[in-house]
């Protein structure tokens, strides 16, 4: 292993973790939101801008970047400005603690996982701040909406981490893969232990709960366009607007990053040894692999459901998910003692 | 770490060698307590209401139990063998050594037993010692191998304190574990009949389920804070349980007096427990609160308050005098439930408490060379007192009720004048013909609907035969005659007062009081199961309607107990009593029973004599053979002669001579204990005393400060039209306008604005903490 | 480190909570200063558990957070109770002691 | 070597020495505007700031789990709740909290004379005593054989074991000089982190502290709705 002087590995670290943050939205934009949508609904798309419409999403960052920066005239200036970079800061806490291989992490926290679902919590309170510092009152409401969401479905998302927690026994990202890579089952570790065939349950849950995290349809009511105009995005408008988008899909892609690394193995593929230095260098493409096949369920339930009643939403979290969530735990704690 | 030493103290707790079933007697109150959360969840739901759940469970540790106690046996015999000399010693010291032990007890007891302590310890081939988690907590003291099975595990640790729960299985708690199961299976088979078609009847069987499995927690502790927790689970179960039927008032009434009662003595037991825990150093722990006391650790007067404590507990829970009169009217609750409390479980519970901390008590009281102590005089005024007052009550079940107190006075007095073993003798054989007789009251009951003898019953025989016949069996039991179950425990308990000089063998001390109250006591016993037979079977029917035989699940658990009741007393037949192949026999209860151990009193045993036993049979047969005279030939004829359906003479002795009257009028009133406590205590406290206090104040303080006021205004216009008018009208202007305004500054303050009263708050205690870090 | 940078810190923190707490009028706003001087106690608990190379101030940190979170609930509870029946959550005009 | 190693260790004190400087100047500002804002929304906002910032003062003191529960709980709820609280009862813009001069000159003396006597207090008696850095991974290891081949490669580099070197067993002092990261790969270790220290903690020694707290918790669960419900 090649060694660095402290400041070239944190350079790199941090230059990692802008790229891992941003990088992977543009072809989730792309590929997902533009494309798949498309062919789901039966057209074609973007094909104009580029082979296949590639860069219509050059066009589109251009066209928010050079449109004017406007504030409502009663907006608190100095909140409204900063909130669309408090939600994008949760992104970037985020990635913090997701390891892309052996030796290829940001930080090796102990509390890792906790960590991640510490900080995406901070996304709350930029949603809101660009809710109440709009001074309309669609954005106060969507704000409002979106908070109690957020809040609400962070019970299960954290609870059905809880399950891959104890089946793994830590909360380290690192070792939450090592555990999935040198684990078996049933005595057999030819493909390691993915949590997501023991965790299944969890993953579900885990899925939904993300979805609505990331106010994604069906859950997007505090956006709902038909009603609240777009609730919190309301006076929002060029870069600020399109920092909000960044934000929404990059932590899309950190969500899903999470989830490989909880449920599918993270940067491991079955067949080789963990601990090769190789996977320092594949890590990171092996993770993208798995982050756009989380992204494809993501998408194709949002394209695929109609969004839920605020009532039917809270219901689904407080009455289905947290208990099924307790369930699984307790249903993990009991296998992992008697196993 | 905490953990850490957890870990290990679990492990060693389990290193103890011993029969499997012996280590693992925490299944048998584990079964009941798991159904009674199955009958709960899923009773409704079951065929047959949830009662097979409770009857499974019961049986299961009913099996258990036996097994428990075969494997007992075993261990007593195996470990006699490998310490023969030593355990020699200990019985030579109670059979031979009378006089050394009536001298200098202590020393010479406690010798016997170190010595047995220490030769174990050096073959180590014990095979039960006191854990090694204890050793762990006390620093390296010497560990006292005893012949009691115990299991430990850590609850919590607080304070440094280990809280322990687990199971201490010598043999009371064995004996006691055969005793609750067999008696709680019966009275589940026994109650699928009886209570069947009740609205409530799973809920009746879930709490069954946690009465057994309480009870059987309790037999079991380790530590005297369990005790605590099962006592009150008992508590609360029999609270339920007697309250079964609260859409009634008097039943709910019951329900509530029973546990308000019950509170008086717990209080007691909570004083007691904590009285021990201190003087012992910081310890639950039962074993070691035992051992200490009888090394002479604990000082005299902590363990005499402590027993003093415990004795009230004791009061109330096996209902002595004078904290009995729950007891009755607890026969509010359904009968197989009566049988279950008096038989096997809530009352023994006392009985057992004062077994398991008997160094406290024998230690505390005395007990030892004395002829009177505080569990002597309890118990014996209870053995009379209840007896006359059963001979009045026309209910059937109170008859009993009245009975179980007098026999629990027994057990009480034994304990009281030393009489260890015979106490728990009693408990066995009382178990089993007093269940017999609950249970044959309820098939009556069952049959006519009724418990009031005088009125719904009378020549039952004719109809039931079989339940005539349990009935009369476990009746001639209950009376002490030869050679049922009640005649030899009843007999030791007589041997062990150890009075009059009649084969006094070792007894330990001279009880002659005792020995009279309790030879009065078997009289009237015979006397009053006499008449309540007469008032039942006998005679002409007096109620409504065609009463019929019960069932057979009622039945079968009557015959059993029966048999019981008959032979039962065979497992303790005196020493010398028979030769030949059945040796054996001799005492085999007194050798798996009594602890042999150094937490146990090397208490004395008296010799059983034959002219105590010829003496109080004929007193004890003269009872019910005048209550025979009275009921069968005089008041039998004269139903006979004049075709009325007679209860008693209607000239008798009562409505002749004043004194019997009042006498009668007395007991009928049971002592007025219930007025007592009701009409006068309760009473004077909001009547007489309140009015005092109300007088008191009216005119008393009242007038003072009347007169206070009048005095003043006087002075005060003499002062007016004297001083101030003329003199000094200037000065008090000025003060009151000072007065004005300094209260005007002070009003600020009181603002109601709760910030300012924080801040001066916060204010005051930085200047205090200020002055403190200078100037300290 | 010093251990006093910390305490120092945590000292100032809590006399500025006891400032908001003495001075503000809006429910709310006092709740936040409660939270203020809560904060200033876990940071001396933390330093506390590393001056003394334990984890005891931590876990007594996670004690005072949870109960923290209790605190407000119940406080923010009673302030939305204040103001429905007062429309108001001024804390000066709760003067029903005044003398 | 050693001066070396002090050297590191110097470097590393003022690395985090001018960390703490820069959160503490941040955390005091904030916690003073929080204090003196006229502004509901913008108070809660410092209150954040200054949650975070004592966030990253527990993760510099070492304790991560402590930092990452202060985030959960009281950035994403307690917070939010705060904010629920004030647009609830008065959302309205720019300022509503006119301070009297009285009160405020009160509440400055108040803090004022706290925060002097307890400064001078603490430099009394803890003076300059350093926090100590001990070891903060205290390691329980048994040493087992194990095949070489199942062992992870990271720690057959360390160690020098080829992967076909048949059974080894690894000793205590071999053990002691891996990393932390490779040492809780080894078979037979049990990495006691801090996380894990603090639930032994929770879970044994304080058992009864945390009861009482969850039973705190679903008392004022409880007392919310009922006082917040209406009829």
């Amino acid at each position: 292993m090649i060694s660095l002087a402290f400041w070239i590995e944190t350079t790199f670290r941090s230059v990692g973790g802008l790229a891992a943050v941003l990088l992977p939205a543009g072809p989730i934009v792309y590929i997902f939101l533009f494309k798949m949508m498309s062919f789901m609904q039966s057209r074609l798309g973007p094909t104009e801008a580029g082979p296949a419409g590639t860069l219509q999403l050059i066009a589109e960052v251009g066209k928010w970047i050079q449109k004017e920066d406007i504030f409502p005239e009663k907006a608190d200036r100095l909140i409204f400005a900063a909130a669309p970079f408090v939600v994008l800061a949760s992104s970037f806490l985020l990635v913090l603690v997701v390891p892309f291989g052996p030796d290829a992490w940001f930080v090796n926290l102990d509390t890792g996982i906790y960590f991640a679902l510490a900080v995406s919590s901070v996304s709350v309170i930029g949603i809101l701040m660009a809710g109440w510092a709009s001074a309309s009152k669609y954005s106060m409401l969507g704000g409002l909406r979106a908070a109690a969401q957020l809040i609400a479905y962070e019970l299960p998302l954290v609870l059905a981490v809880m399950g891959v927690v104890i089946q793994a026994g830590t909360l380290n990202m690192q070792d939450i893969v090592l555990a999935q890579a040198e684990g078996e089952i049933f005595g057999w570790g030819g493909i390691g232990n993915p949590f997501i065939i023991t965790q299944f349950l969890g993953f579900v849950i885990f899925m939904i709960a993300m979805q609505a995290e990331l106010t994604q349809p069906p859950f997007d009511m505090p956006v709902a366009e038909s009603e609240l105009v777009t609730g919190y995005l309301t006076e929002y408008s060029g870069i600020r607007f399109l920092l909000f988008f960044i934000g929404e899909f990059a932590t899309a892609g950190v969500f899903g990053m999470i989830a490989s690394v909880l449920f599918l193995g993270g940067w491991w593929v079955p067949g080789l040894d963990p601990d090769s230095n190789l996977f320092n260098i594949i890590g990171p493409g092996v993770m993208f692999a798995k982050v756009m096949g989380v992204m494809f369920l993501v998408f194709w339930f949002r394209f695929t459901y109609p969004r839920f009643r605020e009532d039917q939403l809270q219901k689904l979290a407080w009455k289905v998910l947290i208990p099924l969530a307790l369930l699984n735990i307790v249903f993990t704690g009991i296998l992992k003692v008697v196993f | 770490m905490y953990s850490v030493l957890a870990v290990e103290a679990f492990e060693a707790s389990f290193t103890t060698e011993g029969n499997w079933f012996l280590k693992n007697v925490w299944l048998i109150p584990l079964l009941p307590a798991v159904s009674f959360f199955l009958i709960l969840g899923f009773g409704k739901k079951m065929p047959k209401g949830g009662a097979e759940i409770g009857i499974a469970a019961i049986g299961a540790a009913f099996l258990l139990a036996i097994f428990a106690n075969v494997a007992w046996i075993d261990h007593r015999d195996n470990f006699d063998g490998e310490t023969q000399s030593a355990i020699t010693g200990i019985v030579d010291s109670h059979s031979e050594d009378e006089n050394a032990l009536g001298d200098n007890t202590d020393a010479n007891a406690l010798g016997a037993t170190i010595d047995v302590t220490d030769e174990t310890g050096a073959t180590e081939t014990v095979d039960v010692e006191l854990t090694a988690f204890v050793e762990a907590g006390e620093g390296g003291e010497e560990s006292h191998p005893a012949i009691a099975v115990v299991t430990s595990q850590e609850w919590l640790v607080n304070g440094g304190i280990p809280f322990l729960v687990g199971t201490l299985l010598d043999g009371p708690s064995v004996m006691m574990l055969f005793v609750v199961t067999m008696i709680s299976l019966l009275v589940h088979i026994y109650s699928t009949d009886y209570v069947a078609g009740d609205s409530r009847f799973t809920h009746y069987f879930a709490f069954l389920s946690l009465f057994s499995s309480s009870m059987l927690i309790f037999v079991l502790s380790r530590s005297t804070l369990q005790a605590l927790v099962a006592w009150e689970l008992v508590g609360v179960c029999s609270f339920v349980l007697i309250g079964h039927w609260w859409e009634e008032k008097p039943n709910s009434d019951a329900a509530m007096k029973a546990f308000l009662t019950n509170r008086v003595g717990d209080v007691g037991l909570l004083i007691g427990i904590i009285i021990l825990f201190f003087s012992a150093g910081g310890t639950f722990d039962i074993i070691r609160i035992n051992e200490l006391a009888l090394a002479g650790e604990i000082s005299q007067t902590a363990l005499t308050w402590a027993a003093i404590s415990l004795t009230a507990a004791v009061m109330s829970k096996s209902g002595q005098f004078i904290l009995h009169t729950w007891l009755p009217d607890a026969m509010a609750g359904p009968t197989p439930v009566s049988a279950l409390i008096h038989a096997a479980t809530l009352v023994t519970a006392g009985v057992f408490l004062v077994g398991r901390l008997y160094p406290v008590f024998f230690i505390g009281y005395g007990i030892d060379g004395s002829s009177i102590n505080g569990l002597a005089i309890i118990g014996s005024i209870t053995v009379v007192g209840a007896g006359l007052v059963a001979f009045v009550q026309d209910d059937i079940k109170k008859v009993l009720a009245y009975s179980t107190v007098s026999q629990l006075g027994y057990m009480v007095l034994a304990l009281g004048v030393g009489a260890w073993t015979a106490a728990f003798f009693h408990l066995f054989t009382h178990a089993f013909f007093k269940a017999g007789l609950f249970l044959g009251s309820g098939s009556v009951a069952h049959a006519v609907h009724s418990f009031d003898m005088k009125k719904d019953m009378g020549g039952l025989r004719k109809y039931m035969p079989t339940t005539h016949k349990t009935f009369l069996i476990c009746s001639v039991a209950l009376a002490g005659v030869f050679p049922t179950a009640g005649f030899w425990s009843k007999d030791e308990i007589l041997v062990g007062t150890g009075g009059l000089g009649v084969g006094s063998g070792s007894a330990n001390g001279s009880y002659h009081l005792m020995l009279i109250m309790g030879l009065v006591g078997a009289a009237l016993t015979g006397a009053y199961m006499t008449r309540a037979i007469y008032l039942t079977f006998y005679g002409e029917f007096r109620g409504h309607g065609e009463p019929h035989e019960s069932g057979p699940r009622i039945l079968w658990p009557l015959r059993i107990l029966s048999v019981f009741a008959l032979f039962g007393g065979l497992v303790n037949l005196p020493p010398g009593f028979i030769t030949g192949s059945l040796e054996p026999w001799q005492e085999r209860f007194f050798h798996f029973v009594e602890p042999a151990a150094a937490y146990f009193p090397g208490i004395g045993h008296a010799v059983p004599s034959y002219w105590l036993a010829v003496i109080a049979s004929v007193i004890g047969l003269m009872g019910p053979a005048v209550a025979y005279w009275y009921y069968f030939i005089k008041v039998d004829g004269l139903a006979k002669s004049t075709g009325q359906k007679l209860t008693e003479l209607p000239d008798g002795l009562v409505s002749n001579n004043k004194l019997a009257a009042s006498g009668h009028a007395m007991l009928k009133n049971k002592y007025y204990l219930d007025h007592l406590y009701n009409d006068v205590i309760v009473a004077a406290v909001k009547g007489p005393i309140a009015k005092l206090a109300y007088r008191f104040n009216q005119h008393f303080l009242d007038e003072i400060v009347d007169t206070a006021g009048r005095t003043s205004v006087k002075t005060g216009q003499t002062i007016y039209s004297v001083i101030d008018q003329g003199l000094i009208e200037g000065t008090v202007n000025g003060s009151g306008k000072l007065s004005n305004r300094g209260g005007g500054i002070l009003r600020k303050i009181q603002t109601g604005k709760i910030q300012q009263y924080a801040a001066l708050l916060f204010a005051a205690a930085t200047v205090l903490a200020g002055i403190f870090i200078v100037f300290v | 480190m010093l251990l006093n940078q910390f305490l120092l810190l945590s000292a100032l923190l809590f006399a500025m909570g006891v400032y908001g707490v003495l001075t503000r009028r809006n429910g709310v706003l006092v709740l936040m200063s409660v939270e203020l001087i809560l904060n200033a106690v876990n940071i001396n608990l933390v330093a506390f558990g590393a001056f003394q190379d334990n984890v005891q101030g931590d876990v007594f940190a996670i004690f005072v957070i949870a109960v923290a979170a209790a605190e407000v609930g119940v406080g923010l509870a009673m302030v939305l109770l204040m103001y429905r029946n007062r429309r108001s959550i001024d804390f000066t005009e709760v003067d029903l002691m005044k003398g | 070597m050693t001066s070396a190693l002090l050297l590191a260790q110097v470097e590393f004190d003022v690395a985090q020495n001018i960390a703490f400087a820069i959160i503490a100047a941040i955390m005091l500002i904030s916690a003073f505007k929080m204090v003196t804002t006229g502004n509901v929304v913008h108070a809660a906002l410092y209150l954040v700031i200054v949650l975070a910032a004592s966030a990253a003062i527990f993760i510099l003191l070492g304790s991560d789990f402590v930092g990452a529960t202060q985030v959960l709980v009281y950035i994403g709820a307690i917070i939010v709740l705060f904010l629920f609280g004030i647009m609830l009862t008065k959302a309205q813009l720019g300022d509503d909290d006119s301070v009297e001069k009285e009160q405020r000159s009160m509440g400055a003396l108040v803090g004022l004379l706290l925060f002097v006597v307890m400064a001078f207090a603490l430099i009394d008696t803890f003076g300059t005593q350093e926090i100590e850095f001990g070891n903060p991974e205290p390691i329980a290891y048994v040493a087992e054989p194990v095949d070489a081949n199942d062992l992870p490669t990271p720690v057959r580099e360390a160690l020098n074991i080829s992967a076909n070197s048949g059974t080894v067993e690894i000793s205590e002092a071999q053990f002691a000089t891996l990393l932390p990261e490779v040492q809780r790969r080894v078979p037979g270790a049990e990495v006691r982190g801090n996380n894990a220290q603090i639930a032994d903690a929770i879970f044994s020694q304080y058992i009864i502290p945390f009861e009482a707290v969850s039973v705190l918790l679903l008392a004022a669960l409880i007392g919310a709705v009922v006082v917040a419900r209406k009829e």
